[in-house]
């Protein structure tokens, strides 16, 4: 973790502008950022919102790890991950995981894998709440 | 021996609760506590579960120590 | 084009958010966003600040073929380019490209492949300027 | 009949100036056109140039009519 790496778990909205600005080094010239947010529908289902809930603590360790192992295997300079809990309405984002490198490709890269470990391993679990009931969401594993 | 077990999620809804205390015998293998807790809540076992204890993914092979922080939730959904 | 496809240039800040925000449809859960921001070194020498100028009107017609382009190879719901032009200091956002897809990996695709035409064929010129002089940046065609 | 060329970037500090306004004969080809104004400017041939004509990019082969809009600029640095 470099000084200008971050993870957190916040129930307050996510300005993505400021997630993709703090992993900003002198050196670097571009940011990839991805960003999730509260979908209206789901296979045609209609959700009124959404609510996340973390394991926090382990969240925490697991969202450390991943940057470890990224900055491991893609030659990226600094990477911050932020992601939502509690309710969250339409539209609101979820998830910002932003990457700066030297060369764009390891950011893409980096960002992309992140995303898709994030969802694999780091323990948040999200509940979607519709007209008439609400479900917790399970993963792929 | 007093350990601590923590629900999420789908598994809190399932089980009515956020955490139990449980006491058991010290050198248990996670597995047989996870197993037992099963047993005792079966709709758990409907969900395809995953384990952690002190808030590292489990095996179910780790010995289980006084005050330990075990944990059983659904497959993670966050992103 | 579709309504929410949109390619601007602007004199004003870039606000990331807003960008990645307006592509955003209701049936999709995910943008990836490139941002470019004004380095503070380059090959070691310290820039100053930038100055972009565009042949604005072929630059918004070469802006509109890489939208359509990759909204033909890459499965991607929407697409945003806004590029900076005028005196841009040390950090602030030259270029922002948001694409949304039903699935991540075309967004992901389509996002790295945008910023790489645009680097080649849209018609905007970068000046550094350093302490002892300034240069306009020639491409690599 | 008058036709617009203008400079970018480099080109305009190479040439001190952003447009010029050039006076040809109908039914040259934009090749010509370029050509000839590299000539009169011997540092545009310093860079490697790009050419429009009317806000596309150019081949040289394009029959250039009357108030066409051409443009001689650098490799792009836009991003």
């Amino acid at each position: 973790m470099s000084a200008l790496d971050f993870l957190e778990l916040t129930i307050e909205p996510i300005d993505i502008n400021s997630v993709a600005r703090r992993v900003v080094p002198p050196e670097c010239g571009a940011t990839v950022t991805l960003d999730g947010y509260v979908r209206q529908f789901t296979k045609g289902r209609e959700t009124l919102h959404l609510f996340y809930e973390a394991y926090e603590p382990m969240a925490l360790k697991e969202m450390e790890k991943l940057i470890k192992a990224a900055k491991e295997q893609f030659e990226v300079s600094n990477i911050g991950i932020v992601h939502r809990l509690g309710k969250l309405e339409i539209g609101e984002t979820s998830v910002v995981i932003s990457v700066t490198s030297p060369h764009r490709k390891a950011a893409f890269a980096a960002c992309e894998w992140l995303i898709r470990e994030l969802k694999r391993s780091v323990p948040i679990w999200k509940k979607e709440v519709y007209a008439d009931g609400e479900v917790w969401v399970e993963g792929e594993t | 021996m007093p350990i601590h077990v923590l629900f999420f999620g789908a598994t809190s809804t399932v089980t009515g609760k956020r955490q139990i205390d449980v006491d058991i015998t010290d050198g248990k293998r996670a597995r047989e506590i996870f197993d037992q807790l099963i047993a005792e809540y079966p709709l758990l076992a409907v969900h395809r579960l995953l384990f952690s204890v002190n808030q590292q993914y489990a095996t179910g092979k780790e010995i289980i120590r006084d005050g330990d922080e075990l944990a059983i939730f659904t497959a993670v959904s966050g992103g």
